[in-house]
């Protein structure tokens, strides 16, 4: 399985995505300069955590306009499957891959600890490594991570299995129906708060996202 | 030319820091405040000096990039200097 | 002797730029310049200065950067051990960890600034202890941060820590960079006078270390990062003068950071430093191009001459004096190999920053800026290092204080655990370190919360233990006792969690030094800071001075933050606080005999402050954390907690609240034994498998060791107390600042 | 009545905000922008009907919560509903 991390400026979780990736893929995985607009084929593409632009008018505003953007748009287009994390969720949402957007957190602080989210459809290239209900431990860190979409959105969300993980018991950030990760209609883009991959490692104290790597591995590979 | 481009969240989409002003305000023994909205106030210099074509170009600017409109409304105020 | 007034002497031939002031007695005091001083100006020059040069002199001269009072001081700490790469005098300190593979750290103060701004004084003053770290080539790995506030109850206090904290946060989690730990004070005497210190700690390869001193001339002098700006020019003389209410026209000195430029700055730096573009590199720090080009040119022994005007400037119309005392941040000065500066150029306009050649290395010795072609300051570069003032300011011994007398036990002591979980002293600081990501880089083994923060040395089993501590009580009680204790303490957290400690940083904040009894606190605390790093080979590598930390002639409480970090060599044997198992024998190490002057018992408890501080005994000190350290690395021991404010059951209460697990705790009934801060005291959890074998090696080393318990069950009791549930406790211990911080 | 808030950095004071508008505007194209601000628009309801008073006291809110002025300016606008 071919996997790249793309990295814009301000990107800071490129590296642990990287090494947690290629960890499970047990091969290298590329990284990706936010101003190229060639990328190799690859299987998956994921959107790294951090500050692109500093958040700086609105998280993942400025990231999604970048010129990689237009080819990860295409991609995405084709099938191939995109990860958001963090970060990468609000630029994908920026960028109209996923429905809806990032908002504030409620409590209008940067909220950085582990929650326990919840595998709302483990039939996907995502999350198949998971049983359906699962309840994981992941850590979140952001400061922009209440989820909003229009009612009419959330139902078709709902309607068409696109809610991928609830936060089970503690909505760190006032999320939409606690809301922590949703597909796209075809669930090849997933986008989510939690970093799996501060999850990933028995020093982590957790592995619990380790089961989102290792599902793509198991559908992409 | 100045552009004042003035971004707020639309009605319906929860405004915490807004509302977390009013709270302090009424802490602060300020009474009779009612609803306290904040929005962003973007202020650009534009070499443009036709007013059609400057609203034009930052209308464009604010549907690419200044506003979210799934969660946004924006205004546009020019100003000759 | 009569007072030089300026312009006295020998009219210049060198001129004044247009629309400058002319340097009058008035000029020169406001640029907090002594009479004596300026006549050391007037030697130097030969002639009178001009505006700039007034600037350049003042600047370099003030209290922050030629550490004028606390220079002969410092010079009494050690610094080297064999591990030791570089100490003091450069922008960090750098230890060799083995494997290759160097830690380079230094903490560093921005109170005056966070008490007008706190969300920008902050946030600004991580991102000056960041660059003083990447500018020697490591990559920063964790951030640490200390911090004291005023009374809970001062209108001021909540403002301030909700503005500091978001300033740390704002900052650190935006560059990606974890912050691991820290510590929160509350005291009166900081009412006015906040103190945000800050520290880094970065990784490199101990081949790949960057040193600041300026080679080869001719060579080109690079500028980088953010534009300059009319920042906080004078934030440099402004960090050392005493508030008074004049303050409030000091404002604008403040200045906004771009912690997103910074990121940049990081990613452009190692870049370049990957490759052999760079001769030497410096940040730009309090006053800025000014200081740093002049240390760079002392450090080389060599002359810098700037062109001003290929300063990248964000501003229209800066006078040369703006641009040379302008304290914008995100920038960095650097020294290339000839012929270097285009594959730097293109380096760092990848990454959108700025980058300017404004110079170039000269064998002048002179420190010469030109603007428009003409010479606007001409400057010898050693006196303007070597001549600064350096004063040995009268000091007085703080007095001994009588020792505490017999104390009535105000409540029972199940019920004083409580009070005191849940008040401002020992209260859990989770809503501080919840806003700092301290995840982030994925190498965080233990986070905030324990005795020391540990972080995986990336790529390897390795682990680095970071702490910082200090208890300003003990220090204004005996300065002596206080600053040994801060340095034993940060050893203490290193050795808990099973690190072996390596070397400190510290940062010195005091009152106003002209004041015999504060040089008096600050002389105290460097001799026991002395005594405690020699007695446990724990050098002083990098660290910072505040002084005047005054607020209408009431000074803080003397405190020396001391930042210090170990090693771990294998992470899979490391310890924390949290309990791990039932049936574990709680055995208590070192001597109790129930001390409580100074206290926080007292403290809280019976509002009181007086007594002496708790002696350090260093040689006990050693052998007892030398015990523990073994028993952790042979992996015989795995929850392990040191004995600080609040005595033995608070340590207890907090090893049961991070394990879930409890504990039935047994001994004399005495405030002091359950609440005495007796220095040199672990508490360990050891499975009866390995009783036999500690108690044995506790004999063999002289070791001070008894039983107080056992591990099990959900709550704790205390000999024949009715038991309280981990759970009460913990709402006891979590409730208070999220409550206080939410009473906006 | 209404009160508009506009909150922005004092001239020379670094808005970094504005600083990454502007580049990120150049790199999707738009020419001729200079100098990009981005500053705060907060708005109030206020029981107040005498514009005086209002405006006096927004001025109080102004300097104890809605402005840091030691780096940033203000500005009211009222309105009458
Ligand atoms: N209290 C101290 N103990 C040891 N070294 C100190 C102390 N204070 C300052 N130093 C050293 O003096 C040098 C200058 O400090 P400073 O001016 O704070 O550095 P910078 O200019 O990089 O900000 C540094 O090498 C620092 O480590
Ligand atoms: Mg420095």
């Amino acid at each position: 399985m071919k996997a790249c991390v793309v990295v814009f400026p301000g990107s800071n979780c490129d590296r642990d995505v990287q090494v947690a990736l290629s960890n499970v893929i047990g091969g290298p995985v590329e990284m990706v300069w936010h101003g190229d607009s060639e990328m190799a084929a690859t299987d998956l593409i994921v959107l790294p955590g951090g500050f692109s632009y500093g958040d700086y008018l609105r998280s993942g505003a400025m990231s999604a306009r970048s010129p990689v953007m237009r080819e990860i748009i295409a991609r995405a287009e084709r099938g191939v499957a995109v990860l958001g994390i963090c970060n990468g969720f609000q630029v994908l949402t920026e960028a109209g891959l996923l429905p809806g957007a990032l908002l504030p957190n409620a409590g209008l602080k940067f909220v950085c600890r582990d929650v326990r989210v919840r595998v709302e459809n483990s039939q996907t290239p995502f999350t198949n490594s998971y049983e359906q209900g699962q309840v994981l431990s992941i850590p979140v860190a952001h400061h922009d991570g209440q989820y909003f979409a229009e009612p009419h959105t959330l139902d078709a969300m709902r309607t068409g299995d696109q809610i991928a993980f609830r936060y089970d018991d503690d909505n760190p950030n006032g999320s939409l129906d606690d809301i922590a990760g949703i597909f796209n209609q075809r669930k090849t883009v997933l986008g989510l708060m939690p970093h799996p991959e501060r999850a990933a490692d028995a020093l982590h104290g957790g592995t619990d996202g380790r089961g989102l790597l290792q599902s793509l591995v198991a559908a992409l590979a | 030319m100045k552009a004042r481009v003035h971004v707020s969240f639309k009605n319906g989409v929860l405004d915490p820091q807004g509302k977390a002003i009013g709270l302090t305000l009424a802490n602060l023994g300020f009474a009779g405040v009612g609803d306290v909205r904040q929005g962003k106030l973007i202020e650009l210099e534009l070499a443009e000096s036709d007013a059609g074509a400057a609203r034009k170009s930052v209308e464009e600017m604010c549907e690419k990039l200044l506003a979210n409109t799934v969660i946004e409304n924006y205004a546009i105020e020019l100003e000759d200097d | 002797m009569a007072a030089p007034t300026a312009g006295a002497c020998c009219k210049a031939w060198w001129p004044l730029l247009r629309n400058e002031p002319d340097i009058t007695a008035a000029v020169v005091a406001e640029h907090g310049l002594s009479e004596d001083e300026y006549r050391t100006i007037l030697n130097v020059l030969g002639r009178e200065p001009n505006l700039t040069e007034l600037g350049i002199f003042s600047v370099m001269w003030s209290e922050h950067c030629s550490y004028k009072s606390s220079k002969v001081w410092l010079k009494t700490l050690p610094t080297e051990a064999p591990w030791v790469i570089c100490g003091p005098g450069e922008n960090a300190g750098v230890v060799d960890i083995g494997e290759g593979k160097a830690v380079i750290f230094k903490m560093e103060s921005h109170n005056h600034p966070s008490f007008i701004e706190p969300y920008q004084g902050a946030a600004t003053g991580v991102g000056g202890i960041l660059r003083d770290v990447f500018t020697m080539g490591a990559r920063p790995i964790a951030n640490m941060n200390a911090l004291r506030f005023g009374a809970p109850e001062d209108p001021k206090t909540r403002h301030l820590v909700a503005g500091v904290v978001a300033g740390v946060g704002g900052y650190g989690n935006c560059v990606g960079v974890p912050t691991v730990g820290g510590e929160v004070n509350f005291d009166p005497a900081y009412n006015g006078n906040i103190l945000v210190n800050a520290m880094t700690v970065g990784l490199a390869d101990v081949d790949k270390i960057f040193y600041s001193a300026a080679a080869g001339i001719g060579n080109p002098v690079v500028y980088v990062g953010s534009k300059t700006g009319r920042d906080g020019i004078h934030g440099a003389t402004m960090a050392s003068a005493e508030f008074d209410d004049a303050t409030e026209e000091k404002r604008p000195t403040v200045q906004v950071g771009d912690p997103f430029t910074e990121k940049l700055l990081i990613e452009a730096c190692l870049e370049l430093m990957a490759t052999d573009a760079i001769v030497a590199i410096q940040d730009m720090g309090a006053a800025g191009l000014t200081c740093s080009s002049v240390e760079m040119a002392d450090k080389g022994g060599v002359g810098l001459d700037l062109d001003i005007d290929q300063v990248p400037q964000r501003e229209t119309g800066m006078s040369t004096y703006e641009v040379m005392l302008s304290e914008s941040q995100e920038r960095m000065l650097m020294v290339l190999r000839p012929g270097a500066e285009d594959i730097a150029r293109k380096i760092f306009e990848k990454w959108q920053l700025d980058f300017a050649v404004v110079g170039k290395v000269s064998n002048t010795g002179r420190f010469i800026g030109r603007a428009g072609g003409e010479v606007v300051f001409d400057i010898p570069v050693r006196p303007l290092v070597d001549e600064s003032p350096e004063y040995e300011r009268p000091w007085v011994k703080t007095e001994a204080p009588a020792p505490l007398g017999k104390i009535a036990a105000p409540m029972d002591h199940m019920e004083a655990l409580q009070t005191l979980l849940a008040g401002p002293d020992l209260s859990s600081r989770r809503w501080v370190w919840e806003q700092y990501d301290h995840t982030v880089m994925a190498d965080t083994v233990r986070k905030p919360g324990g005795d020391a923060a540990i972080v995986r040395i990336h790529g390897s089993n390795r682990g680095l233990a970071v702490a910082t501590d200090c208890t300003p009580r003990y220090c204004r009680a005996e300065p002596e006792a206080g600053g040994a204790q801060a340095v034993a303490e940060v050893w203490r957290n290193l050795t808990a969690v099973g690190a072996r400690p390596l070397a400190i940083t510290d940062c010195l904040n005091f009152g106003n030094p002209e004041r015999p009894e504060i040089m008096g606190q600050f002389v105290g605390c460097i001799q026991g800071m002395t005594a405690a790093c020699r007695a446990l080979d724990f050098p002083v590598v990098s660290g910072n001075v505040s002084l005047y930390n005054e607020t209408h002639g009431q000074a803080i409480l003397p405190t020396p933050a001391i930042g210090g970090i170990g090693v771990l060599d294998d992470l899979g044997r490391f310890a924390d606080l949290a309990l791990r198992r039932e049936k574990d024998i709680m055995l208590l190490v070192g001597h109790t005999k129930g001390h409580l002057g100074q206290s926080i018992y007292l403290r809280q408890l019976l509002n009181r402050d007086d007594g002496q501080a708790p002696a350090v005994d260093l040689s006990a000190e050693r052998r007892n954390g030398d015990f523990i350290r073994n028993l952790i690395v042979e992996g015989w021991v795995d929850s392990c907690h040191d004995l600080s404010d609040g005595g033995l059951l608070v340590a207890a209460a907090e090893m049961a609240l991070a394990g879930g697990i409890g504990l039935a705790l047994s001994g004399p009934n005495d405030a002091g034994f359950w609440f005495g801060e007796d220095q040199g005291r672990y508490l360990i959890a050891v499975p009866e498998t390995a009783l036999g074998l500690v108690l044995q090696r506790a004999e063999e080393r002289e070791v001070a060791v008894q039983t107080i318990g056992i591990t099990g069950g959900e709550a704790l009791t205390l000999n024949a107390s009715t038991p309280i549930s981990i759970a009460e406790l913990r709402r006891c211990h979590e409730s208070w600042l999220p409550g206080y911080m939410a009473n906006a």
